[in-house]
């Protein structure tokens, strides 16, 4: 379905910017009423994101001594650009994509690797401690994921035969559903997004009782603020990759609403499920299982094509 | 902010002074000091956040960093090694914070008052806004201080 | 945390303010090249000078005192106060008191176990286990409080006896809580022995040999995981352990992951034992009289805190109050252990070991300064744990 | 073994000083002690691996002067340390003191190492001084604290609290 309205709106309200900030922080609520019913508490209410925003964009900003202050407030507002740039290219809420050409999927996840690159290099720009051990964490923890989960996504994209995200979100809508035909490279795609959003198991760069709050530590006022919006955001263009490549593409809001939920739902009970893993437990699971199980996926589809070609 | 002529506050000002209560309001950061105590009420505070109590729907965080938090629970008698941790760590903390002191050994040094290494309550140190009598106080008593709270910020 | 950088001092600086819970503390290691050489601790962020306030409060008084020294184990510290000041003025409370004060002990010994178990897993990052076994604790939170009025610090005891009486009622509703208890017992105990994230935290990290716990005089269940069977409650009975003796529960392995174990097993204990008292409670009256000036005298009184031997030592002189008394709490004990069993390791175990002898230590992040002979460098804690990974490549 | 075989290996042990020794009640063994003969006593129940030292408590006896009938002539100050060895049920106390003047005791650090926290806790809070003990920074008292002041002896009558701060 595809509306047409003048890219000026669509930038600034409808599936662009003041949507997609709504849309972030109503996910974020199931998120964390979701993970509170697991851990049969009640959760917060349905207000408490937008409340948490607004009470910190209201706080006093402490720049610290001992750091670059230009880079202090530049990096948040750079983390959330990347983000909202990065919806422009993935068919938001079940629309068409504002813009799309060839090779946009890696552009997007360029963008989206751009937002963790700045809250590691926001850890290393103070000099507290605690922050700076977060910065390390995150950048090990990004170089870990980021490989698996582009192979993960490769998949869809060498059967659609397309870079393109909406063409192989078409190519997804006509055919059976991909998660079917390639499930290892599902379940790598949902693991890789919960290492992306530094989900539990995979906390370590801001676990709370070991380094403080990692990279963000020094953070207080409108910078974590718009870091917060920022992961919001690339939870909901994570969610809605993953959906359009594997969950059988996306049609209209309401298959999108129904989809995004159900992986929301997954989402949230892994993260109930397992301890914190330790930083090199993480590298090491990542580079031994998620990398190898998302060749051996490519390599099933491209000699899948290739025996398709020749009958 | 200088103020230079005192007119009456444009509507403007006052929704977003309304706005910005209301999300103080809503999510109060909180994050916990044990200055010396003997955990009876640190555990009691820790009850909070388990499923029977769970201060989550009052939108009450325990957040680690000073930096993120608005609210300092604080408890123990502050003994001589933890006055000075204490006072930085209420300086670390943005602008609009609050203190409140848990236990009677936050509000006097309780039945420790009048030893040596200990300088009796909390407010000898810093300013507390909140006293939750008790030793410990109920996890239930800690919602209703922190509630007590909240209505001081709504005026 | 200002770094006090001395030649040959390796400093730790554990934080005071810590985001979970824990009593600050304060390493120092002195390192040659590997090898640790000396290592110790420092607390005093927690000193409240007790035992010098205990000098000038009389016998009565002193009770209230001491049983705030720890929030967690307060009946223990009570009943070790009360029953030295029996000892000074050699009356013994009456067998109900005493089965009573045993009855209480082993409700805290509950709640002191399932609170560690919450807070470990916390530590480790397991919210879920965390906020399931805190819940779970609320019910042994509200037998106590159904027995004493209070959740923690439930100053049940008197000089001479208990205040508190279990009528069949109240002993109804324990049986039902201890039932529900040794259910979830059964979960937790399937959780801790094959989830695999929480084994990857807990197997072989801190172990400790047989012959290294006896040479370091390690006490309670950090001793018991390294198979010492040393147990105050079996060695010298007190209370009224003679008539209800307990099973001393040993574990091989010495490192967290058989510590989770003796701890859980000694829960499967404690419900035991809370059942027998409960069905073979003796009648009779609550209290006998002891006198207010304790004639002159020492004592000795030695029990079993949930974190291992609690030793006091009183000394009366005649008067209403006490000329001394020295408290030995078990975690100085454990930290004691700790210290010298860190002798002789390699600085690249050392995360792995102070995260495992007792989780309530790892607390936050540690920065860490090392002192080569040459330059000193500081490294994270995150180094100091690559270095570490990097050297057993 | 129970309690009575307990004491009984330790009143064999160290036959060397029967004559300080006395069994306040049935499960005590008190031995008193010369600062000289500690170390050798302390390696003699390591050796036959007696126990554990569970605690070294540190007691002051603040001087008296003569009684004014002249009966007990005037006592110099002195600081009493008394190690607490358990075994099983069994608890041996060897008491050593030393003067105020030269309150030098042998430290034990070298045969069991753990002592050293309490040796620490003993040297900061009476001032106690143990010859040859590897640590003696502050265990529990803060690093503002006035040197020369032990807050456990008896002359001690609390510190005059700084100002407040703000």
């Amino acid at each position: 379905m595809n509306i047409s309205i003048s890219p000026l709106i669509a930038l600034l309200f409808f599936p662009g910017g003041i949507f997609l900030l709504g849309s972030g922080l109503v996910y974020e609520y199931i998120d964390r009423k979701l993970v509170a019913q697991f851990q049969n508490r009640v959760g917060p209410r349905w207000f408490q994101p937008l409340a948490d925003i607004i009470k910190l964009l209201a706080k006093e900003e402490i720049t610290l001594a001992g750091v670059n202050p230009q880079l202090f407030v530049a990096l948040p507002v750079v983390a959330l650009a990347a983000a909202l740039t990065a919806a422009l290219y993935v068919p938001m809420f079940g629309f068409q994509a504002m813009f799309s050409f060839r090779g946009d999927l890696v552009v997007t996840l360029y963008l989206l690797s751009m937002m963790t690159l700045c809250s590691g290099l926001a850890g290393a720009n103070s000099v507290d401690r605690f922050s700076i051990i977060g910065a390390t964490r995150t950048l090990t923890q990004l170089f870990s994921y980021e490989a698996p989960f582009l192979l993960a996504l490769l998949g869809p994209a060498i059967v659609a035969g397309t870079w393109q995200i909406s063409d192989i979100n078409t190519y997804a809508m006509s055919h059976t559903w991909l998660i079917l035909t390639q499930p290892i490279g599902f379940i790598v795609a949902v693991i890789g997004l919960m290492g992306k959003l530094e989900l539990p198991p995979f906390d370590a760069p801001e676990a709370e009782t070991e380094i403080v709050s990692g990279a963000l530590t020094e953070y207080s006022g409108r910078g974590l603020a718009l870091f917060r919006i920022g992961k919001d955001v690339e939870l909901v263009i994570g969610l809605t990759l993953v959906v359009a490549f594997y969950l059988g593409g996306l049609g209209n809001p309401l298959v999108f609403l129904l989809k995004t939920l159900v992986l929301r739902l997954v989402t949230a009970g892994l993260q109930s499920l397992f301890a914190r893993l330790r930083i090199d437990q993480t590298v090491g699971m990542w580079w031994r299982i998620g990398a190898l199980v998302a060749l051996v996926q490519l390599l099933a589809v491209i000699i899948g094509l290739f025996i398709g070609k020749i009958i | 902010m200088t103020q230079t002529t005192i007119t009456a506050p444009s509507t403007w000002q006052t929704v977003f002074d309304q706005v910005k209560t209301w999300a103080r309001i809503n999510s109060p950061w909180a994050i916990h000091f044990n200055s010396g105590s003997c955990n009876g009420c640190d555990i009691e505070i820790l009850a909070t956040l388990t499923p029977r109590y769970d201060i989550e729907r009052f939108g009450i965080k325990l957040q680690g960093s000073p930096r993120h938090a608005d609210v300092l629970i604080c408890t123990g008698p502050v003994t001589r090694q933890a006055r000075d941790r204490l006072l930085r760590t209420y300086e670390q903390m943005p602008d609009p914070k609050f203190v409140i002191a848990v236990g009677s050994c936050a509000i006097s040094g309780g039945v420790f008052h009048g030893s040596y290494n200990i300088m009796g309550g909390i407010s000898e140190v810093i300013p507390v806004n909140v006293f939750i009598p008790g030793c410990p106080p109920r996890p239930e008593a800690i919602i209703y201080g922190v509630v007590q709270l909240l209505q001081a910020l709504k005026k | 945390m200002e770094a006090k950088v001395s030649p040959q001092k390796f400093i730790v600086p554990i934080g005071p303010q810590h985001p979970a819970l824990k009593e600050p503390g304060h390493f120092e290691f002195t390192v040659e090249g590997e090898i640790i050489t000396g290592a110790t601790v420092r607390l005093g962020y927690v000193h409240r000078g007790i035992e010098k306030s205990t000098e000038d409060r009389n016998w009565v008084q002193n009770l209230y005192l001491l049983e705030r020294i720890c929030g967690i184990c307060s009946h223990i510290h009570a009943t070790a106060y009360v029953l030295g000041v029996e000892a000074l003025a050699n009356v013994t409370a009456p067998p109900r008191a005493q089965a009573i004060r045993t009855l209480v002990c082993e409700l805290e010994r509950i709640h002191s176990h399932m609170l560690w178990l919450g807070v470990a897993a916390h530590e480790g990052g397991f919210d879920t286990l965390f906020m399931y076994s805190w819940r779970d604790r609320e019910t042994v939170m509200d037998l106590l409080e159904g027995l004493s009025g209070n959740r923690v610090n439930y100053s049940v005891n008197v000089l001479g006896g208990v205040k508190i009486d279990v009528d069949e009622k109240q002993a109804a509703t324990i049986r039902k809580g201890i039932d529900f208890l040794e259910g979830r017992t059964q979960y937790y105990m399937k959780v801790v022995t094959t989830d695999e994230t929480f084994l990857g935290r807990t197997r072989n990290v801190g172990t400790m040999t047989y012959d290294q716990a006896d040479a370091l005089a390690a006490v309670g269940p950090t001793a018991r995981a390294s198979g010492i069977a040393r147990d105050v409650r079996a060695d010298a009975p007190y209370v009224a352990y003679p008539d209800f003796p307990i099973k001393v529960i040993t574990e091989r392995g010495g490192d967290l992951a058989a510590r989770f174990v003796v701890r859980i097993n000694e829960l499967y204990e404690s419900y035991r034992l809370v059942r027998e008292i409960l069905d073979k409670l003796p009648v009779g009256e609550l209290t006998t009289r002891v006198p207010r000036r304790i004639p002159e005298n020492e004592a000795i009184s030695r029990v079993e805190a949930p974190r291992g031997e609690l030793f006091y030592y009183l000394k009366s002189n005649g008067t209403e109050k006490p000329e001394r008394i020295k408290v030995r709490t078990p975690s100085i004990c454990n930290w004691a252990t700790v210290m010298n069993f860190a002798i002789g390791l390699k600085l690249a175990d050392m995360p792995m070991i102070l995260a495992g002898i007792d989780p309530c230590f790892s607390c936050s992040d540690r920065a860490v300064i090392i002192n080569r002979k040459s330059q000193s460098q500081e490294w994270s804690w995150e180094d100091l744990r690559q270095y570490g990974i990097k050297y057993y490549r | 073994m129970d309690i009575t075989e307990a004491i009984q290996t330790a009143q064999d042990l160290l036959n060397l000083w029967t004559s300080g020794m006395s069994t306040p009640d049935l499960s005590r063994l008190d031995v008193v002690l010369a600062p000289k003969d500690l170390k050798p006593a302390v390696r003699i129940l390591q050796k036959a691996h007696w126990g554990y030292l569970s605690a070294i408590t540190g007691l002051d006896h603040p001087p008296l002067p003569a009684s004014p009938d002249g009966k007990q002539p005037a006592k110099d100050g002195s600081l009493e340390m008394l190690y607490h060895f358990c075994e099983g049920a069994a608890i041996l106390t060897l008491r050593v003191s030393a003067p105020y003047a030269r309150p030098a005791i042998p430290s034990i650090c070298d045969i069991l190492p753990y002592a050293t926290l309490y040796e620490r806790e003993a040297i900061e809070m009476f001032g106690a001084t143990f010859r040859g003990t590897p640590n003696t920074e502050h265990f529990v008292l803060p690093e503002d604290w006035p040197s020369g002041v032990y807050p456990l002896r008896k002359s001690f009558t609390g510190l005059n609290k700084p100002q407040k701060a703000n």
